[in-house]
C-alpha cells in the first residue's frame, strides 16, 4: 500500500514539476475528449451535449445568439421580421458555400425545415422542431417559416438547435450519411468520423464570415474517453489538451498545480427535488402535505452542498428556473436551512417521528447522499434508489415516485418556458397538477408581449415556491481544463465553441 | 565374456524424509556377466526396484545413492555426468517397467516412440528407424508390425504393450536389460509368453538381464543367479540352483514355501505364508530386519548379523549357520 | 472423431439457443424500452409512437421468434441509441475486443506455461514460490485496480505508454497485461498441477530410461500430455476474458465490444445488449468447441476412438 | 516410484488421523496466514462499533477528504481520514467489512445450495439427470457473468439483496462441476452400496453416506467462490452497478474514491488493499484447505 501511495505521489510530483511542452500547438492540433459516445453526429439525431458541441462548430443556424450581449444576430439569415403571429420571414446571407461546395440558398432552408418538422422523420428531440409547421421559399434568398401557433421562443431555437443542412446532399445521404460524413457551413468541416469514438475537425477555410468568426485552430481531434481519470492521465501525458466536465474536487487540485488552465463557469442546469404534491404515487403520501414539503426545503443545507460539493460558480437556487432565463422571478419565498423548523413543520403535519420514503436519483450520487443525511437529521428516513435516467423517467411518467432528485438544463434555452412549462402543465412529469399555475403558464407561453409573459411567469413561480411543489436546490457549474498554450472563455450554456479557442 | 557387465558393490540408497532418513537399500552387491540372467526377488518395498533404478541412474533427485563400486562395462557409473548417463541409457542399458498400460506415452504412436528410442542414440533417418522398429516388433512377436506403428498405446492390449516396451528397450541392442516385474500387471496366460520371449531374446542377443520379480515361479524358470532382498538388504544370494535346492535364509525358505509346485504340492496342502509386516527403515536400522517375522529369531538377531558364505557364490545373512536342506 | 464432433456441435447449438432465449427473456423483463429510445427530451406521445413502431406491444414469444430469425441471418435489429444495425455496430467494435482477447490470452499462456512448467520441475523452489506468489496476487487483485495503477506508473510517472486509445500496438500493452494477468493464475496452476501429475507418470520414466534429455522429457513427453486440460481452460478463460473485457476497455478507453456492452446497458440499448450477450456466449461456445476438437487431436484416446 | 515408498513409510508411522491433520494445517503457512487474516477481518467487522466511535453514515461536509494518519494535515479524530462527504473512513472500512463478508458469504451460500443440489443429483442419479445438469452447466458457463450481472442489476436496481442474489444465481457452476465429479467418485464405493443394500432411502444415502465424503471439496469451492463473489461485487460497484450508497461496501468505496485517485490515492488504496487482503486470505484459506484435505491434488 505504501509503495502504491508513494508511486502515485511521485507521479504527481513529476507531473507538477515537469514543465514539458505537451500541447500540440506546434502542429496546430487541439486534442479534446468526449466523455460519452455520441450516437450520431447528425444534430437532429442525437440528444447529447457532445452533439450540440459538434453542431455549433459544423453547422450554422439562421440566427446567432451573442453570448456576451445576449442579443440575436444574423447568421445564415441577415434580417428577419414577424409577418404575423405565426409567420417569420428571413433574408438569407448570400455567397455562403457548404463544406462540399454546394451553394446555400432558400432551398436548403425549406428542405431542412420541411424534413425535420415532419414527426415521421423521427427527429430525436421533437421539442426543438415541432413548433415549426413548415417553410416556404419566397425567392432565392428569402424564406418564410410557419409556426404551429404563436411561439415567442422561435428565435431562440433558430439560433440554437435548428441547423441548416444542404438540401441536395441531405436528400441523397440522409441522416445515416450525414452522421458519417457531415456537411455544413460552420467554421469547422469534418475530416473523419469513427462513430462514437473519434472525430477530427479541420478549419473551414471557406467560412462565410458570419458572427462565429473564422476558426483559429487548424485541427480539432476529439476522442471518446469515458473515465475521467484516464482523461486526466492523458492530459498529464500530453495526449489531450482540452477536457471539460471535470468534477469540482479534481478541478480544485488541478488549479493548485498551476500547470493547466482551469476555468469554471456556471451552467443553465439546475438541480431540484421533485415532490409528489398531487398524490400520484398514493393519495396518502406525506408529500401531499404542504408542511412536509416545506419541512424538506428547510431540512437541507443547500449552501453547504454548494460550498463543499459543487463549488465554483454554482449558486443556491430558490425559484424554479435558472436566473438568467427570461421570466425567471427570483423574488419568491425562500426556505432557509433550519432543521428545528423542519422538525416542527413535520410534527405539525402529523409526522412527529418523521417517516420513511424512497428517494430516487439518476445522477450526482454524492449530492443525493448528502441530502439523504440532512433528511435523516430531521427524521425523514430516505432510501436512495439510484436508477438509469430512462428507467427513472418511466417511473415518474407512471407517477410512481414520491420524491426524486432531478436536474434540468433547459436545453440551454434562455427562457423560463423551457423549464416551468415542461413540468407544470399537467404533463406526465408534473407532480403538482396545479390548475392555477397551468393557466398562468399557458398565458405566458403564448403571449408575444414580454410584460404579460413576465407577469404570468412570476405568478406561477411564486405559487410553486409558496407551495414548495419543488425544492429548487442549486445551479450547476462546469470546469474546463486546458493547456496553458490555449485561451478559451466558457459560456453558461455549456457548449464548447471550438472556433473560439485559440492559441496564445 | 569373463569380464562382468555389471559390478555392484555396497550400494546404499537413502531417502531423506521429514521424520528422518529412510534407509531404503543397504549394502547391496552383486555382479553380472553377458548372457546371464539375475533375478532380484523380494516383497514390494524391499528395495529391488530402487536398486534397478539406481543402476539406470533414474533415482529421483532427492534420493541419495552411494556405492563402493558401480561399474558398467568398465565405466564407473558413479562418476558419469547426467549427460553421459543419458547416452548410456536406452543405448547400452535398457529397462522394461512393470506397468505396460501406463509406461507408454498416450500422446504418441507406437512407431514414434519406438523410433525415438533409436534416433536418440543413433544418427539414423526416419526410414531406417522405421525399418528397425518393424524388425523388432516382428521379433517380439507382433504380427502386422507395419500397421501397428501408426497405432496409439490405448489401442493395444496389455500384453501387446509390454511386447512394444520390450521392443523399445531392444532398439539399440543393449548390453544390459533390466526388467522390473514385467509381467505382474498381465494376465497369467500372457505372463508366461512374455517371460519366454524375454528369455529367448536375452539368449539370442547375448544380453545381461536383471529381472526384478516377487514371483519365485518365474525365477525358477529363467534365473542364472538369484538375489533375495528383504527390507533393503540382500538376505541371500547365489546361483539359481543353490537357492532353490539349498535355501539357507529363513526368509528365502518362507518364500519358497509360498509357491505351489505342481506335482509336489498336494491338493489341499497348506501353503506357507509369512506373517507380520516389514519394519520401518527410518532412522538407524540395526540387526536382522526379518527378525520380527522370523520363526527362529533370537535376542542376538537385534545386533550385527554375520554374512555367511557357502561355496563360491552362495551367501546369506543370518546369525544361524543353516545347513543345506535343513528343515525349517 | 466424426461422431464426437457432431455430438459436440449438437450440444453447442443447443446451448446457444438456450442462452439466446435466456438473454432475450432477461432483457424482456427490463420493461419498456420505448422510453429509452426516445431520449432525454421526448414527450409521452413520442414514446407511444416508438412503442408501436418497434412492436413492443406484441407477445413475448412473437418478439423472440422475430428476433431469433433475424439473428440467425445476422440481423440483430437496430441499435436504439446509434440507430444503425446492431450487427454493423458490433462488427466495428469486435475487432478491438478480439485483438485484446487474443493478446490477453497469448500473454497469459506465454507467461503461465513456462512458469507452470518451471514450477513443476522444481517444486518448492524459489521459482515455484514466485509463481505461486504471482498467481495468488493475480487472483486477489481487482483488475480495475491493477489497470489504474499501471496507468499511474507507466503513463503518468514514466511516460512510456499511452494511457488510452487503440491506434498503435503500444496502446495494447497495458490492457493486454491487465487482461492476461487475470487469466494467468488459473492457467499457471493447472499447468503446474498437470505437469506434476504427468511427471509422476510411468511413461516419463520410460522416456528417461530411453535416454531422452530433460528438456525433451519436459516438452515432448510431459507438456504434450499436461497441456490437454490447459487448452480447455485457456478456451474457457478466453471466453470469460472477452466477457470480462468490459472493465479493461472502460479504463483504457478501448472502444471494443465490452465497452459497448457496458454503455449499452447504461443506455438501455436493448438490441445491442441482447446481441452482445449472445455473441459473447457464442464466443465461449465456439472456443470450448474448438478446444474440444484440439484436445481430441492432442489426445489420441479421443481422436482414435 | 518414490511416492510408493513414502506412502509405505507414512503408513508405518501411523499416528492418529487428527494429529496428521493438525500437523498438515499448521505446517501449511498459506493456510495459517489465511485463517489468521480472515479471523482478524471477521473480528474487526463484528466489533466495529467498539473499535470506532464514528457512525459510518454521519457526514460532515466541512471536513471532506481529510487525509489518513501518515499524511500531513491528518486529523487524529479520523485515523484513516474522511471521504468525499466527510464520513470517517475507518468506520466505513470496518462496517464495510461486514458488507463484503456478507456478500461473499450469502452469494456463496446461494450458489452453493444451487450448485450442490445440481451436482449431487447429477453425480448420484446419472443418466438423464446428469445430462440435464451438464447441459445447464454448459449454458451457465456460456453466459458472460459480468455482462449478465450488469444487465440484471441495471434492470432491477442495485441493492445489497439484488447483488447477492444475482451473484448467487450466477456463480453456482463450479459447485455443480466439483460436486458432480466428487459424488461420481464415491457413488459406487462399498459403503454406499452397502447402505443401498440394506434399503436406506435415497435421501438418507445422499445426506448420510455421500455428503460427508464430499464436504471437503464443497468447503474448498465455497471459500474460493466467496472470494470470487467479493471481487465481482467490487467490479460491479466500480462500474457503478453494485450495492446502493450510502452502504459502506468496499467496492463502492473504491468506485467513489476512484474519482480522486490521481490526487488522493489513499482513497482507493485503503479499500483496495483491504479488498486485496481479504480476497487473498480467503483464497489462501481455500487453497490451503484443498492441500490439506487432498494433498495429492496439490496444484
Amino acid at each position: 500500500m505504501k509503495t502504491r501511495l508513494l508511486m502515485s505521489s511521485v507521479a504527481l510530483a513529476v507531473v507538477m514539476t515537469a514543465g514539458s511542452a505537451l500541447a500540440d500547438k506546434a502542429n496546430d492540433t487541439l486534442n479534446a475528449a468526449f466523455t460519452k459516445e455520441l450516437e450520431s453526429v447528425d444534430s437532429y439525431f442525437n440528444s447529447a451535449r457532445e452533439g450540440v458541441i459538434l453542431q455549433r462548430s459544423i453547422w450554422d443556424g439562421l440566427l446567432y445568439l451573442n453570448q456576451e450581449t445576449g442579443e440575436y444576430e444574423g447568421n445564415l439569415a441577415t434580417s428577419w421580421t414577424w409577418v404575423d403571429d405565426t409567420t417569420l420571414e428571413l433574408k438569407l446571407r448570400e455567397g455562403v458555400k457548404f463544406h462540399n461546395g454546394e451553394e446555400f440558398d432558400a432551398d436548403d432552408v425549406v428542405y431542412t425545415v420541411e424534413f425535420v418538422a415532419k414527426p415521421e422523420n423521427g427527429v430525436v428531440v421533437q421539442r426543438n422542431v415541432n413548433w415549426m409547421k413548415g417553410a416556404e421559399k419566397v425567392d432565392k434568398y428569402t424564406v418564410r417559416i410557419f409556426t404551429n401557433g404563436p411561439f415567442p421562443a422561435a428565435l431562440e431555437y433558430l439560433a440554437g438547435p435548428v441547423s441548416i443542412y444542404p438540401n441536395e446532399y441531405y436528400a441523397e445521404a440522409g441522416p445515416a450519411g450525414m452522421a458519417l460524413k457531415p456537411v455544413g457551413t460552420g467554421p469547422y468541416r469534418v475530416e473523419s468520423v469513427e462513430p462514437g469514438k473519434h472525430f477530427v475537425l479541420k478549419k473551414y477555410e471557406g467560412y462565410h464570415g458570419g458572427p462565429k468568426g473564422m476558426a483559429s485552430i487548424g485541427t480539432i481531434d476529439i476522442r471518446t474517453i469515458p473515465d475521467v481519470n484516464t482523461q486526466l492521465a492523458e492530459l498529464f501525458s500530453g495526449g489531450l489538451d482540452f477536457i471539460w466536465g471535470v468534477p469540482a474536487d479534481q478541478a480544485e487540485k488541478l488549479a493548485v498545480m498551476d500547470r493547466v488552465n482551469v476555468v469554471n463557469e456556471s451552467t443553465m442546469r439546475i438541480g431540484y427535488l421533485e415532490l409528489d404534491a398531487a398524490g400520484r404515487s398514493g393519495a396518502d403520501n406525506p408529500m401531499t402535505k404542504t408542511k412536509v414539503r416545506q419541512a424538506i426545503a428547510h431540512a437541507i443545507d443547500r449552501q453547504a452542498i454548494v460550498d463543499n460539493l459543487l463549488k465554483g460558480a454554482s449558486k443556491v437556487v430558490h425559484s424554479a428556473c435558472f436566473p438568467s432565463q427570461f421570466g425567471c422571478d427570483l423574488d419568491v419565498a425562500k426556505y432557509e436551512f433550519d432543521p428545528e423548523k423542519a422538525k416542527a413543520l413535520l410534527a405539525e403535519a402529523g409526522y412527529p417521528d418523521g417517516f420513511e420514503v424512497d428517494f430516487y436519483a439518476y445522477r450526482d450520487r454524492p449530492y443525493a447522499e448528502a441530502m439523504l443525511s440532512y433528511l435523516a437529521n430531521v427524521g425523514i428516513r430516505a432510501n436512495l434508489k439510484f436508477l438509469q435516467y430512462s428507467a427513472l423517467r418511466d417511473m415518474r411518467h407512471k407517477g410512481e415516485t414520491s420524491m426524486s432528485f432531478q436536474t434540468w438544463g433547459s436545453y440551454s434555452v434562455n427562457d423560463a418556458s423551457a423549464i416551468t412549462s415542461q413540468f407544470f402543465k399537467h404533463g406526465k412529469e408534473d407532480f403538482a397538477r396545479d390548475d392555477e399555475v397551468l393557466e398562468w403558464l399557458n398565458v405566458a407561453d403564448t403571449s408575444v408581449d414580454p410584460a404579460v409573459r413576465k407577469e404570468n411567469y412570476s405568478k406561477a413561480l411564486n405559487k410553486i415556491a409558496d407551495e414548495a411543489y419543488w425544492v429548487p436546490l442549486f445551479s450547476y457549474n462546469a470546469n474546463y481544463v486546458f493547456t496553458k498554450e490555449a485561451t478559451f472563455t466558457p459560456t453558461p450554456d455549456e457548449v464548447v465553441r471550438f472556433f473560439h479557442v485559440r492559441w496564445n | 565374456m569373463s569380464e562382468p557387465v555389471l559390478k555392484v558393490d555396497n550400494l546404499t540408497i537413502d531417502i531423506p524424509m521429514a521424520q528422518g532418513t529412510l534407509h531404503a537399500v543397504r549394502g547391496i552387491d552383486f555382479e553380472l556377466k553377458r548372457g546371464e540372467t539375475l533375478c532380484i526377488v523380494g516383497e514390494s518395498g524391499s528395495g529391488k526396484s530402487l536398486t534397478s533404478l539406481a543402476i539406470m541412474g533414474l533415482l529421483s533427485k532427492k534420493m541419495r545413492c552411494n556405492a563402493a563400486r558401480l561399474d558398467f562395462s568398465g565405466i564407473d557409473l558413479r562418476k558419469q555426468s547426467p549427460r553421459a548417463m543419458r547416452a548410456l541409457r536406452g543405448d547400452r542399458m535398457a529397462m522394461i517397467f512393470q506397468e505396460p498400460m501406463t509406461s507408454l506415452n498416450p500422446a504418441y504412436t507406437i512407431g514414434d516412440q519406438l523410433m525415438e528410442a533409436l534416433q536418440l542414440h543413433r544418427p539414423v533417418g526416419r526410414a531406417e528407424a522405421r525399418a528397425r522398429a518393424i524388425e523388432l516388433l516382428g521379433k517380439v512377436g507382433i504380427t502386422a508390425a507395419e500397421s501397428r506403428l501408426s497405432q496409439y498405446p490405448h489401442q493395444l492390449s496389455g500384453g501387446l504393450r509390454q511386447r512394444v516396451m520390450i521392443a523399445m528397450a531392444l532398439m539399440c541392442e543393449p548390453e544390459l536389460i533390466i526388467a522390473d516385474e514385467p509381467t505382474t500387471a498381465l494376465d497369467v496366460t500372457i505372463q508366461a509368453q512374455i517371460l519366454r520371449l524375454l528369455a529367448d531374446l536375452q539368449r539370442e542377443m547375448n544380453m545381461a538381464m536383471i529381472l526384478v520379480t516377487h514371483d519365485l515361479g518365474v525365477v525358477a524358470r529363467i534365473a542364472d543367479k538369484v538375489v533375495v532382498m528383504y527390507a533393503g538388504e540382500v538376505v541371500e544370494k547365489g546361483s539359481a540352483r543353490e537357492i532353490f535346492e539349498n535355501p539357507r535364509h529363513p526368509y528365502t525358505r518362507g518364500l519358497l514355501r509360498c509357491i505351489p509346485v505342481p506335482g509336489k504340492t498336494k491338493p489341499g496342502e497348506h501353503l506357507g505364508s509369512i506373517p507380520g509386516i516389514v519394519p520401518s527403515l527410518i532412522g538407524k536400522v540395526e540387526g536382522c530386519a526379518f527378525r520380527s517375522r522370523c520363526d527362529v529369531a533370537e535376542a542376538a538377531c537385534a545386533s550385527d548379523v554375520p554374512v555367511r558364505r557357502t561355496g563360491e557364490d552362495h551367501m546369506y545373512r543370518c546369525i544361524h549357520e543353516v545347513q543345506a536342506g535343513a528343515p525349517s | 472423431m466424426l461422431m464426437f464432433t457432431l455430438k459436440r456441435l449438437g450440444l453447442a447449438i443447443l446451448v446457444t439457443f438456450t442462452v439466446s432465449l435466456l438473454s432475450f427473456s432477461l432483457l424482456f423483463m427490463s420493461g419498456d424500452p420505448a422510453s429509452a429510445i426516445a431520449g432525454e427530451n421526448a414527450s409521452a406521445t413520442d414514446i407511444e409512437a416508438i412503442r408501436a413502431l418497434y412492436g413492443f406491444d406484441r407477445p413475448f414469444l412473437v418478439q423472440y421468434a422475430d428476433w431469433l430469425f433475424g439473428a440467425l441471418s445476422g440481423d440483430f435489429g437496430q441499435s436504439y441509441y446509434f440507430r444503425v444495425p446492431v450487427a454493423q455496430l458490433i462488427g466495428e467494435r469486435l475487432s478491438t475486443t478480439m485483438l485484446l482477447g487474443v493478446c490477453g490470452i497469448s500473454f497469459a499462456l506465454v507467461t503461465a506455461i513456462p512458469l507452470g512448467v518451471a514450477a513443476a520441475m522444481r517444486p518448492n523452489s524459489l521459482i515455484d514460490r514466485t509463481a505461486l506468489f504471482l498467481s495468488v496476487m493475480g487472483q486477489a487483485m481487482p483488475s480495475f485496480w491493477f489497470g489504474l495503477v499501471l496507468i499511474v506508473v507507466f503513463s503518468i510517472q514514466l511516460g512510456w505508454l499511452p494511457p488510452s486509445g487503440s491506434s498503435t500496438w503500444k496502446h495494447f500493452i497495458m490492457p493486454t497485461v491487465v487482461l492476461g494477468y487475470y487469466a494467468m493464475p488459473a492457467i499457471m496452476r493447472l499447468t503446474r498441477a498437470g505437469m506434476l501429475e504427468v511427471l509422476n507418470a510411468d511413461y516419463i520414466r520410460t522416456a528417461r530410461a530411453k535416454g531422452a534429455s530433460e528438456t525433451r522429457v519436459m516438452f515432448k513427453h510431459a507438456l504434450r500430455n499436461a497441456v490437454v486440460p490447459v487448452v480447455s481452460l485457456a478456451a474457457v478463460q478466453m471466453g470469460f476474458m472477452l466477457g470480462g473485457s468490459i472493465v479493461v476497455e472502460s479504463i483504457f478507453a478501448l472502444h471494443g465490444a465490452g465497452y459497448l456492452a457496458w454503455e449499452s446497458i447504461a443506455r438501455n440499448d436493448l438490441p445491442t445488449v441482447q446481441a452482445l450477450i449472445l455473441i459473447f456466449s457464442l464466443f465461449y461456445i465456439v472456443f470450448t468447441f474448438l478446444s474440444d476438437l484440439v484436445n481430441a487431436w492432442l489426445d489420441p484416446r479421443i481422436r482414435v476412438g | 516410484m518414490a511416492r510408493t515408498i513414502e506412502t509405505v513409510a507414512e503408513d508405518l508411522r501411523t499416528p492418529s488421523p487428527a494429529a496428521i491433520l493438525r500437523k498438515r494445517i499448521f505446517g501449511h503457512y498459506g493456510l495459517v496466514f489465511g485463517i489468521a487474516v480472515l479471523a482478524i477481518i471477521v473480528a474487526l467487522a463484528l466489533f466495529a462499533p467498539l473499535l470506532t466511535p464514528h457512525d459510518p453514515y454521519a457526514q460532515d461536509l466541512m471536513a471532506r477528504m481529510k487525509p489518513p494518519f501518515w499524511m500531513a494535515g491528518s486529523d487524529p479524530n479520523h485515523l484513516l481520514g474522511t471521504d468525499y462527504l466527510g464520513r470517517d473512513y475507518l468506520a466505513r472500512l470496518l462496517y464495510g467489512a461486514r458488507i463484503s463478508l456478507a456478500i461473499g458469504l450469502f452469494a456463496a451460500l446461494i450458489s452453493g445450495l444451487i450448485g450442490t443440489a445440481m451436482g449431487v443429483a447429477a453425480g448420484y442419479f446419472g443418466g438423464r439427470v446428469d445430462l440435464v445438469v451438464t447441459f445447464l452447466i454448459n449454458v451457465r458457463l456460456a453466459m458472460p457473468v459480468v455482462l449478465v450481472a450488469l444487465a440484471v442489476v441495471a434492470i432491477l436496481g442495485g441493492s445489497l439483496q439484488v447483488v447477492v442474489c444475482v451473484l448467487g444465481l450466477l456463480l453456482w457452476d463450479r459447485f455443480a462441476v466439483v460436486m458432480r465429479s466428487s459424488v461420481l467418485q464415491v457413488r459406487d464405493l462399498e459403503y454406499v452400496n452397502a447402505a443401498r443394500a440394506i434399503g436406506c432411502s435415497t435421501r438418507r444415502i445422499i445426506l448420510r453416506e455421500i455428503m460427508p465424503n464430499v464436504v471437503n471439496n464443497l468447503i474448498v469451492v465455497a471459500t474460493l467462490e466467496m472470494a470470487h463473489a467479493i471481487l465481482l461485487e467490487a467490479a460491479l460497484s466500480f462500474l457503478g452497478l453494485g450495492v446502493q450508497p450510502p452502504t459502506p461496501s468496499w467496492g463502492l468505496m473504491i468506485s467513489e474514491g476512484k474519482q480522486m485517485m490521481l490526487f488522493e490515492p489513499w482513497l482507493i488504496a485503503i479499500p483496495g488493499v483491504a479488498l486485496f487482503v481479504l480476497v487473498l486470505a480467503i483464497n489462501l484459506l481455500g487453497d490451503g484447505l484443498r492441500d490439506v484435505t487432498a494433498p495429492e491434488n496439490r496444484g
